[in-house]
């Protein structure tokens, strides 16, 4: 579904990747594990045009999207939710869900999807006039993956969702993840939570300093001690 | 006998709780790590030690003076320099120049003095250049003195923050992410840097890192961040073997 | 001072405070998305005065569709002027923008000298404005009392706008976060000129309404007013409608009632306003409704 | 390289005798217009680089110049108006009699009208040089405006809107080009030196600056006073060039023009400023023509802007949008410039 060919990117100097190679197939959850500052964000933001690329390809369902614009990328299906969660916090719930639905322009579908999202995120229905700024952050998170659905996304991309929350918030976030892609979005999931992350990946990558050092099923990475390599630096 | 002290330094911003109750103690001529997750509050530490921030409750000692409220720019001058974690060089300057504003500070002579070129002020400069001179060649900047700092390749570039930081006479130097974007050859790299540096200046290093190889091989002792709480501390080994460290990093299931 | 005059200066602080309220939206619009003091926002409100004027005396319009195609045309040009002189400097510093900004106002002031003239025009005051209604003994212009309803109904339409349509909802995520708002698929250029052209509507309704109180035009009208309505932005809180609104009237009210209640502090009118913005950016520089803008280090 | 310097010395001042040369000749030969012109010229530079001092060196965007030149330009008129001549001029309301009876010469006139306006300066950045950017150019605007203000209501110190009129003309060539020559080695001096150095570090990053060390609010304000100090001593040699001052002469407009000659040269280069201080004051007589139909539809006034002015914003905005760092960027004419850098070891000023 999206390919990466030897995608590098420079900034002011630094080389944040160097020329990394991925593929994303249909349906599953891809997940791409490493350190801080191992290029991960800087893949993603690159897929949707935020970044500029210095060399390399990106296709999405076969065609070069390389270069493009986002909000063209946005409306093909690619949805980001990206770290930190950004979600708009001098808006209401309700407010950042029509945001996100952003280029729906029928209503009745819009309708549909937000009953969706509701569904899914029984807590944001509860306070859809609530403004998202008065949000803890694990239901930040979830406004954020609401926000993200209105769009209907194809592929869904999710930049460190465990940041900065509480572990069973997070287990409950990774089952959410898991729901949305049985209901048939492909994920490609970033996360310096290494564990949680292979756990439901259908397969992983691992990324050290702009290289993918690793590669193989969530299983095999789990078990796999250069994992814990890359991240403790243990010889 | 501590350089460098915290006392139960809290940070607050707004309900966010960025650190909270850091204890921090360093020895004279240690070189301390300080690493954690994303997000674990290491910057807003080090901007508490440096002044940026005034902490919400809790003490910074130097030299067991009280420098909780001191402005950033009285603090360098007391002897603690620091390097940012996304390079903050003067960019449109020469090498040169981005040292000697880091001499700036013990300039004795007033402007006007400066400016007429006064014997007494000649002799400063003289002594300034001279100084960043030798400090640019000990540090292998002395081939591209008068190249303007956004020229230098990022390597160099982190080396020229090191430098400018070490112009203001310290005693202590807070590094923030040195190894930043740099491949596992210049890491190498650095750590012999660091080390060299410390013998050189009779310092004592404060680092933030990422790259668990740098922190590993430099670092005498190393404080654990995760959500602003200290949740380790010891020597590499230890850490290593933390399961604290390792949940913290790899996650739980 | 008796009740007569005294009813006779508040309204006409309230059709003042009215009028600065409406220019000031558009600073504070401006600011609220794109941190940039549209120093030519003053010279959109010249603008929309003077096609008022063309409209009503050399195209013989009715006045109701003269009016209505000057603030059609001001809203193009404000439109314009955010493409040509501001967007092409969006990731450049913001001191940059300011003096294209800058720029651009003094290029509005001598276009209208050279186009306009120099000299003052007489407004064109349609009849319905130009009354005088004699209340209770008190004569006051009808303008005065227009002004006030039309920025109360400008103000809803504009609310709504705002809090209840999809593109309101950008603009304000926009003032919070452009680049979330790209990811959820927001054309933010389109979003910025919307703005642009909703501030230079009401700027223009703001100039025209002018023109009728005042109704002396001239190449320069826009400068002082310009100033003053940003400053009543800034006294209100930058990046707040309501403060913006708040702000128009405080600065309206101190300088009709300064003056009236102290005569003799009448030539230091035009400068309570700088006095103020002073103050406030001391002692409360985010406003009396706005929220801290934090830096990070 | 010893030698090397010395060229360079001994060039210089051969450059600075030349410019009196050919200053001289100018007195000599030409017409009265001409000289207002060059005078003009060196006025500018001065004030032109006062502001780049501020802005382009220090970064900070002040907008109050013309309030700064107006204490100026009234300080040194108060001062060396005789007795007469102030009584003549004040025929509405009499002049405060501190003041009637002062009179000073030319000099120790603009020395005073640079300091009282360095100490205006002063009072005036220690609240709003805490502000940024945006916010300091509206500040530094307001005050401004407040000055222009307060001069128009003054009547029995400036004698509000009339003005001042028949100062003498004391502004020579001599005078503009020389005080010009001071503010050119000054800045040249200062800036090869560890203030000036300081001040950019300022400009380049703030928070950096400060981690170095440096006290950012005193360099700040430090920059800003000398600023002011210069822009009250070219209001001062204005005054006396133009015989006839008035609040309506310090609009906004004015900080305008200096802001374009900072902006076209070059924020942050001294020769940027001097070359486009006299492009921008010859092109704008030049231009003069274009104002002429414009002329008889208005009074007969040389100060309002028509077609003149279009071109001068149109040149600002056409140097901020497609030559950001304007004629000569950050860089000088030096003479390492001209005759290409010295060698790139390190050269060390001399001992004397």
């Amino acid at each position: 579904m999206l390919k990466i060919e030897g995608l590098t990117v420079n900034y002011g100097g630094i080389k944040a990747l160097k020329g990394i190679d991925m593929d994303v197939p249909e349906g599953k959850i891809i997940t791409l594990v490493g350190a801080n500052g191992a290029g991960k964000s800087t893949t993603l933001r690159s897929v949707v045009g935020l970044t500029k690329i210095t060399s390399g390809k990106i296709y999405y369902q076969g065609q070069n999207i390389t270069g493009k614009n986002t909000v063209d990328i946005v409306r093909s299906g690619i949805v980001l939710v990206p770290e930190g969660r950004r979600i708009f916090p001098n808006l209401t719930v309700y407010e950042n869900l029509v945001l996100g639905g952003y280029c729906e322009k029928n209503k009745k579908i819009f309708d549909e999807r937000l009953e969706h999202v509701c569904t899914v995120f029984p807590r944001l229905k509860e306070r859809l006039k609530q403004k998202a700024g008065t949000f803890s952050g694990g239901e930040q998170q979830m406004l954020a993956l609401g926000r993200a659905l209105m769009a209907n996304p194809k592929l869904l991309m999710l930049d460190e969702p465990s940041l900065g929350l509480a572990p069973l918030i997070v287990k409950n976030i990774f089952e959410i993840i898991q729901t949305i892609n049985k209901s048939g979005v492909t994920v490609l999931l970033i996360e310096q939570n290494a564990k949680a992350a292979l756990e439901i990946a259908d397969y992983g990558y691992v990324l050290e300093t702009g290289n993918i050092v690793l590669k193989g099923s969530g299983v095999e990475l789990l078990s796999n001690e250069n994992v814990r390599k890359a991240y403790l630096g243990i010889a | 006998m501590y350089i460098l002290r915290t006392e139960n330094v809290t940070m607050k911003f707004g309900g966010l709780v960025a650190v909270s109750d850091f204890n921090l103690e360093i020895k004279h001529n240690e070189i301390v790590g300080l690493i954690g997750p994303n997000g674990a509050g290491k910057t807003t530490a080090f901007n508490i030690i440096t002044g940026q921030y005034t902490p919400t409750e809790g003490f910074v000692f130097f030299n067991n003076e009280d420098i909780t409220t001191c402005s950033p720019y009285e603090i360098t001058r007391l002897g603690i320099a620091r390097t940012f974690q996304n390079i903050r060089l003067f960019k449109d300057m020469t090498v040169l120049d981005n040292v000697l504003v880091g001499n700036h500070l013990r300039l004795r002579s007033p402007l006007l003095s400066s400016v007429l070129r006064s014997p007494r002020y000649r002799k400063e400069e003289r002594h300034m250049i001279q100084k960043s001179f030798n400090l640019l060649r000990d540090l292998g900047l002395d081939d591209v003195l008068y190249e303007k700092a956004y020229s230098l390749p990022y390597g160099k570039q982190r080396r020229l923050e090191i430098a400018r930081a070490l112009a203001t006479d310290p005693k202590v130097i807070l590094l923030d992410e040195p190894a930043a974007g740099m491949n596992p050859q210049e890491s190498i790299e650095l750590m012999n840097f660091i080390h060299e540096i410390r013998e050189k200046f009779d310092l004592t290093i404060l680092l933030i890192e990422h790259t668990m190889q740098v922190v590993m091989g430099v670092c005498e002792r190393i404080y654990v961040l995760d959500h602003g709480v200290t949740i380790a501390q010891g020597t590499p080994e230890e850490i290593q073997n933390n399961p604290k460290v390792i949940e913290a990093y790899l996650g739980v299931n | 001072m008796n009740i007569e005059s005294f009813f006779q200066h508040f309204s006409n602080a309230v059709s003042l405070g009215s009028l600065y309220a409406l220019i000031a939206i558009g600073y504070t619009m401006v600011y609220g998305i794109l941190r940039l003091i549209n120093f030519a926002h003053g010279d959109i409100f010249m603008l929309g005065a003077y096609f008022a004027f063309y409209c009503l005396t050399l195209f013989m319009m009715p006045w109701w569709v003269g009016f209505i195609v000057a603030i059609g045309l001001t809203a193009c040009f404000g439109i314009l002027i955010e493409r040509v002189a501001y967007k092409p400097l969006r990731n450049s510093p913001k001191v940059s923008v300011l003096i294209s900004a800058i720029g651009v106002s003094f290029l509005l002031e001598s276009l209208g000298v050279v186009i306009f003239g120099g000299i003052q025009k007489a407004f064109p005051i349609p009849d319905i404005f130009g009354k005088v209604v004699v209340i209770a003994g008190i004569s006051i212009v009808s303008v005065n009392f227009f002004i006030p309803i039309i920025a109360i109904i400008c103000l809803i339409a504009l609310m709504y706008l705002v809090n209840y349509t999809k593109t309101g909802m950008a603009m304000r995520a926009l003032s919070k976060d452009h680049e979330a708002a790209r990811l959820m698929g927001i054309d933010v250029d389109r979003v910025i000129s919307y703005t642009f052209g909703l501030g230079s509507i009401l700027a223009a309704v703001g100039g025209i309404m002018w023109g009728m109180k005042y109704p002396q035009l001239y190449p320069l009208m826009g400068l002082m007013p310009g100033l003053k309505c940003f400053i009543a932005a800034v006294v209100g809180g930058i990046g707040n409608i309501a403060g913006a609104v708040v702000g128009g009237f405080v600065i309206g009210f101190i300088e009709i009632m300064t003056v009236a209640f102290v005569p003799e502090l009448s030539g230091y009118r035009d400068a309570f306003a700088f006095i103020l913005l002073i103050i406030i950016l001391l002692v409360k520089p985010n406003g009396i409704m706005g929220e801290k803008l934090a830096e990070k280090v | 390289m010893k030698n090397d310097q010395k060229t360079r010395r001994i060039l210089s001042i051969a450059l600075i005798a030349l410019v009196g040369i050919v200053l001289f000749l100018c007195n000599q030969y030409l017409d009265s217009y001409q000289l207002r012109i060059i005078n003009l010229c060196g006025i500018y530079i001065t004030l032109g680089l006062s502001l780049n001092l501020i802005y382009g060196f220090t970064g900070l965007f002040s907008l109050g110049h013309a309030g700064f030149m107006a204490v100026g330009a009234y300080t040194t008129a108060l001062l060396t108006m005789p007795p007469q001549l102030k009584q003549m001029n004040f025929f509405l309301e009499p002049i405060v009699p501190w003041l009637a009876n002062v009179e000073v010469g030319f000099f120790w006139a603009l020395i005073i009208a640079g300091s009282i306006t360095g100490l205006i300066g002063f009072l005036i950045g220690a609240p709003v040089l805490k502000l940024r950017d945006d916010y300091l150019a509206i500040a530094t605007l307001g005050f401004s405006e407040i000055i222009r203000i307060v001069f128009t209501n003054l009547q029995n110190v400036t004698n509000g809107p009339l003005g001042l009129k028949g100062l003498p003309p004391y502004t020579t060539i001599w005078w503009s080009w020389g005080f010009a020559l001071v503010s050119i080695l000054f800045m040249a001096y200062l800036f090869k030196g560890s203030y000036g150095r300081a001040f950019i570090a300022i400009r380049e990053d703030e928070i950096a600056a400060e981690a170095m060390g440096i006290n950012i609010f005193r360099h700040k304000i430090l920059s800003f006073t000398i600023g002011s100090f210069m822009a009250g001593i070219g209001g001062g040699l204005l005054a006396h060039l133009m015989g006839t001052i008035d609040p309506l002469m310090f609009r906004f407009l004015l900080t305008f023009n200096i802001l374009l000659i900072v902006v076209l040269g070059g924020m942050g280069s001294i020769s940027g400023t001097v070359i486009s201080a006299i492009v921008v004051t010859v092109s704008m007589e030049y231009l003069r023509f274009l104002d002429g139909p414009m002329n008889f539809l208005i009074f007969k006034t040389d100060g309002i802007p028509g077609m003149r002015m279009v071109i001068f914003s149109l040149l600002l905005m056409i140097v901020i949008l497609f030559f950001q760092r304007g004629l000569m960027g950050s860089k000088e004419l030096s003479w390492d410039f001209i005759l290409g850098p010295k060698d790139k070891t390190l050269n060390l000023p001399e001992e004397e």
